[in-house]
């Protein structure tokens, strides 16, 4: 294969997907889908469209995976080939500028939540709506979620830690507060038929974490070092995401050049 | 084929989210049937307005609807929902939907009514007058029930267009069929919610040109 | 003679801004008369008339229908209304409405009516014009004729004192003339008050109880159907009747 | 109101984003000539077969589609022509998927107004050119269409409005028009002036449409 | 005697559905000739006309036009229709062309011609019905007498053999009549072979060399002016005929 890797993001998700005001786009995915390319010896065309389009788009052949963040889930798995996890993605409560911060979930008995649509933050609060007794309200892209908070529609933004961290640096009008660990990883999404490109991408990461390239993207975009044990920097063992559909636990020495 | 199946009608996925979806049809079937009767009735009721002759509620009425009309319908409602509670007047988004639909709808429809009205011959209004009712008997008995009848095949459009619109709720957290779909469909990673949705939309939507036509058929009277 | 005159014109000018059309009409028209108004186009005969049921603002002069000044601020306009009935070149039927509607509308709305007596007083004046049979028809379903009867009726279920006539028959084809005519006829024989504006001389000769003739905005010369047509006093009035005459 | 101020009219967000927003309303203008000239003609092609056509047949297919089409939903038509089509060994380029798309949805509207404006011209027109030898297309194009424009000129404006404000769904198959590079700039800055923003332009670049589209009824009066 | 029948219709019948219109209509008009058609109206009088260039189709029957036979199946209708000029009660002109535009469309479009010679051709049709000065104008700018003379040169602008005339002047203002009825008359004189439907019965009764009346779908009588109007034969004719001299 020699054409292009075709891809799509929504350029909505800052800092992982967004826009330059110059033109083109810019982010923490941007550079991971390029530093891939790079590895695996091709170029990249790198889209910016709707989340909708995305899953249709790599069904039809339109992309060859979903470079946007996509985070792995057992229904997802149903439907997509994963990759190995690039980076955990834990959920980071936001609220107003001053507010009273969040201690633990309990804490969210009668408050409103704002999520970004067709993302794992609205399942999550789907799934945890009942359990801690909050209501929660489907925006149409994060910053609107934000939005909400702002003007006081929602008590509290849940988004992941690395937009919520983005979202209080750009809005002065906000913070962050509590962190619910998760265990869940953000991957990369391919057609469930193309194994072959599932796991050159799988052991391209690999390479990225081991030697350092992609713990070094992590920092220049959120502005932390990882820990050792994070996602970002250990590689996994098999192919995939251990535990759901489509994992390959057969253990993997990946051949970097 | 197969493929084509499995990406758009996928049963699986199908039978997964169809109560969501169906539970969005609600949403949506409300908040269109509450868009249709608020902005025809605040569009006639600005059509009459205009019908007055008075200068200031020409005007008003004009700079209404121009702006309405040329406002993507998508940011009335982020405006309404984000801004309005900077100024203490916070809203539902069913609210701010409800309202910036029928702000739009309403504009399209006093244009559709006024234009009738012009077309009516003015022998009619002049007819009825002179038979000693008043300008408002005149307005209600015999120039709006004709003015209407010709409103109807360019309403329809607009009805129907508008009326669709109220998937941009989804911006502001409206779990309409749209919302709903997009949302199920990125969920399941998966298109077919979407079609599910359109499916949807079409069971609402084809009675309403189905009734449209009926009406345009059994109010054509000859002139 | 006779009666006291029921509709009366002093003075009335009429000009849209620069074009000044009535330039001082005065008329009297009696109780019972049947007065005809002949002219060429443009001379301002629909304009007079409509000025006697302010559907034309005045610009000037008094209109007083019987003893009412209707052009006082003070009159209820809608009442003085259906003292006047007015029946329209194009018929202005409501097309949406069946003929027996169309002639209830006022009935009902205006003088507050109950359904049952509104239809009862329709149904007398669709009689009246012989039009019963067609009460249920609409508009589009009634000859030009027929039509213009229904207009007719409509003013006159309201019991006017007088009936505004805007040529009636212009509009129709000339087979169904006769029966508008016919039905004018008629009603000036049950004693109704009628100014017409017409172009058919030779109803107006035959049927009317004086002839008024304008041109330019004013009144030329007016009198009895035998002078007006057989000796015309005024030049102008010669060579309109004349002409007439000759193409017919 | 300070607040207000900071998050919808923002001055600095504006001169940041403004230039960006223009490539998108750019977008917007050029994909807006390229769907509605298709639109019209498509539309005015179905509303000739509705009305001209002696097939019953004929007459229903046509209702039947442009029924189906304007209850349809744009955006997901769009999607399932864009990346349906793969499926069936096409793969479409997003321009011609684009048109394609808003043929369908276009067509069935302008159609509707079409057929209205046919409709109310007398038949003594069509009549009258047929019988000085015209032939029937002949008649439809010198004497029946150009009327019916006119009588139809008003609808077809407000339909052109419409189409240029649906253009927004074109972002789904990656084609950054204003509203999505507005969402776009937004979702950069987390700040909704860029939304306000593009809300101006759109007012800029619809508002002499709309006008327009009064003055036209007004003539329209004129002719009664 | 004189020239051969330039138009020519024999057993011609015509049904909507369940209702006969037309039931066996035999017709000749001679080069040269004008024939009035009179009748009642819903007699058929202007299904006839529009037989003759199969506006309407008929059920059955011959129509020979200059010796073609225009219900072939291999006639070019549309090449048969420049030899039969048609105008219309409701003139039908169109209206987003000027008067010259109306008459330049057919000589353009059907005969080919080029603009120059179209428009030379169109504005001999203008001058002859006295409107070379109105050729600019609208027909939203022309009263109806003008149009309807507009609408005479966009027919005989193609030079046909005969000219079909459905009721031209019924829906004229009655001042506006003469003129068109005077266009007819010098293009008889010219030589114009002509089939009018009227009801000026005047005009029928000067300008006509035959006079046909049509009642219930048939030719009940036809002959001189002379004798249609003076001494009709059949009793359905004095019938009609007696109305129209009652109510002129
Ligand atoms: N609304 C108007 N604005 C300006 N001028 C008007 C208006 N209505 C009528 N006129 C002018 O007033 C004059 C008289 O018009 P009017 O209709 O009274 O004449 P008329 O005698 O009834 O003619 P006709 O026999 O043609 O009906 C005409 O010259 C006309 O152009
Ligand atoms: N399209 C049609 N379908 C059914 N019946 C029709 C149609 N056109 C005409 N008729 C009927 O044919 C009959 C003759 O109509 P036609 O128009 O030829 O009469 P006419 O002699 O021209 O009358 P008029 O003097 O009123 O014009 C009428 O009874 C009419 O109802
Ligand atoms: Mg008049
Ligand atoms: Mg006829």
């Amino acid at each position: 294969q020699t054409g292009p890797l075709r891809t799509g993001v929504d350029a909505t998700f800052a800092p992982h997907a967004m826009v330059k005001l110059g033109g083109g786009l810019q982010g923490f995915n941007i550079d991971l889908g390029e530093e891939l390319a790079r590895r695996l010896g091709r170029k990249i065309e790198i889209e910016g469209t709707e989340f909708s389009g995305l899953v249709p788009g790599l069904n039809a052949k339109k992309y060859d995976f979903v470079l946007a963040p996509v985070t792995a889930t057992p229904e997802r798995a149903k439907a997509m080939l994963f990759t190995e996890g690039y980076l955990d993605t834990d959920y980071t409560f936001v609220i107003k500028k001053g507010g009273t911060a969040i201690k633990g979930l309990e804490e969210l008995k009668g408050k409103t939540i704002s999520v970004n649509k067709g993302s794992a933050y609205e399942m999550w609060a789907h799934d945890n709506a009942a359990k801690y007794g909050f209501k929660y309200d489907v925006y149409g892209n994060n910053a609107d979620a934000v939005q909400a908070v702002q003007s006081g529609r929602a008590d509290a933004n849940l988004a992941g830690s690395t937009v919520a961290a983005w979202a209080a640096k750009q809005n002065p009008a906000v913070q962050t507060t509590y962190t619910v660990k998760t265990g869940l990883v953000w991957a990369l999404a391919f057609r469930l038929d193309d194994k072959a490109g599932r796991d050159a991408a799988g052991n391209a990461l690999k390479c990225m974490k081991q030697d350092g390239t992609l713990g070094k993207i992590a920092q220049k975009w959120f502005g932390y070092t990882p820990a050792p044990d994070a996602t970002v920097v250990k590689a996994g063992v098999g192919q995939g995401v251990p535990g759901l559909d489509g994992y390959d636990a057969t253990p993997v020495t990946p051949k970097c050049s | 084929m197969e493929q084509f199946v499995f990406t758009f009608f996928n049963a699986e996925i199908a039978g997964r989210y169809w109560q969501d979806i169906l539970r969005g049809m609600g949403v949506t079937v409300l908040l269109s049937l509450a868009v249709i009767a608020a902005g025809l009735l605040l569009g006639l009721l600005l059509a009459v307005l205009r019908a007055t002759g008075q200068r200031a509620a020409t005007l008003a009425v004009v700079a209404f609807a121009d702006i309405m009309r040329s406002l993507p319908p998508l940011i009335v409602i982020i405006v309404l929902f984000f801004a309005f509670p900077y100024v203490d007047l916070a809203m539902s988004s069913f609210t701010a939907t409800w309202l910036a639909l029928t702000l739009v709808l309403a504009a399209y429809a006093e244009e559709s009514i006024w234009a009738g009205i012009l077309a009516l011959p003015r022998g009619q209004s002049e007819a009825a007058r002179s038979t000693g009712l008043s300008w408002i008997q005149a307005m209600a008995w015999v120039v709006l029930p004709q003015a209407l009848r010709m409103a109807v095949p360019p309403l329809t459009n607009r009805v129907i267009s508008i009326t669709k619109n109220t998937a941009l709720g989804s911006v502001v957290a409206l779990s309409e069929i749209l919302n709903t779909a997009q949302a199920a469909s990125s969920n399941a990673g998966n298109p077919t919610p979407l079609m599910l949705g359109a499916a949807a939309y079409l069971v609402i939507f084809i009675p309403v040109v189905l009734f449209a036509r009926w009406l345009e058929t059994r109010w054509r009277w000859k002139r | 003679m006779s009666s006291a005159p029921i509709l009366e014109i002093v003075g009335l000018h009429k000009s849209y801004e620069d074009n000044t059309v009535l330039r001082g009409i005065d008329l009297r028209v009696r109780a019972g008369q049947l007065v005809c108004v002949i002219g060429p186009s443009g001379s301002g005969k629909s304009t007079m008339l409509r000025c006697c049921n302010r559907l034309e603002e005045p610009s000037a002069g008094q209109i007083v229908v019987d003893g009412i000044d209707i052009m006082h601020a003070r009159t209820n306009l809608n009442e003085v209304r259906q003292k006047i009935g007015m029946v329209f070149q194009q018929f202005n039927l409501y097309p949406h409405m069946t003929a027996l509607g169309n002639v209830m509308l006022a009935l009902k709305k205006v003088q507050g009516h109950s359904h049952a007596e509104a239809e009862k007083r329709a149904r007398r004046a669709l009689e009246q014009v012989g039009l019963l049979e067609k009460a249920g028809s609409y508009p589009s379903q009634l000859s030009g004729g027929q039509q213009q009867r229904v207009g007719i009726a409509r003013g006159i279920a309201l019991e006017p004192k007088v009936m505004l006539f805007d040529e009636p028959t212009s509009a129709l084809d000339p087979e169904l003339v006769g029966s508008v005519l016919q039905v004018m006829r008629e009603l000036r024989e049950s004693g109704m008050t009628m100014l017409v504006v017409t172009h058919e001389m030779a109803f107006a000769r035959a049927a009317a109880d004086r002839v008024v003739f304008m041109d330019g905005g004013v009144i030329v010369e007016e009198g009895p159907p035998e002078q007006v047509f057989g000796d015309p006093q005024q030049a102008r009035t010669k060579a309109f009747v004349s002409r007439y005459a000759a193409q017919h | 109101m300070e607040a207000l101020l900071q998050n919808f009219f923002n001055l600095q967000v504006y001169r940041e984003v403004l230039p960006f927003l223009l490539g998108g309303l750019w977008t917007t203008v050029w994909l807006s000539l390229l769907v509605i000239p298709i639109g019209i003609v498509s539309g005015l092609a179905l509303a000739l077969l509705a009305t001209q056509s002696g097939s019953r047949m004929l007459r229903i297919a046509v209702a039947v589609y442009v029924d189906f089409f304007r209850s349809f939903p744009p955006l997901v038509l769009l999607i399932l022509i864009y990346f349906g089509a793969p499926f069936l060994g096409v793969d479409l380029p997003k321009l011609v998927a684009v048109a394609i798309g808003f043929m369908f949805n276009n067509s069935s509207y302008f159609a509707e107004v079409f057929r209205a404006g046919i409709e109310s011209i007398p038949r003594g027109q069509m009549e009258a050119a047929r019988s000085t030898g015209l032939s029937r297309m002949q008649a439809l194009a010198y004497v029946v269409v150009p009327q019916a424009t006119r009588n139809a000129l008003p609808d077809l404006v407000g339909n052109c409005i419409e189409v240029i404000k649906l253009t927004t769904i074109a972002s789904v198959v990656a084609l950054p028009e204003l509203l999505r590079v507005a969402r776009d700039a937004q979702s950069l800055v987390y700040n909704p002036s860029p939304i306000v923003l593009a809300a101006l332009l759109y007012l800029i670049l619809l508002w002499p449409l709309v006008r327009w589209l009064s003055r036209l009824e007004h003539r329209n009066r004129a002719l009664h």
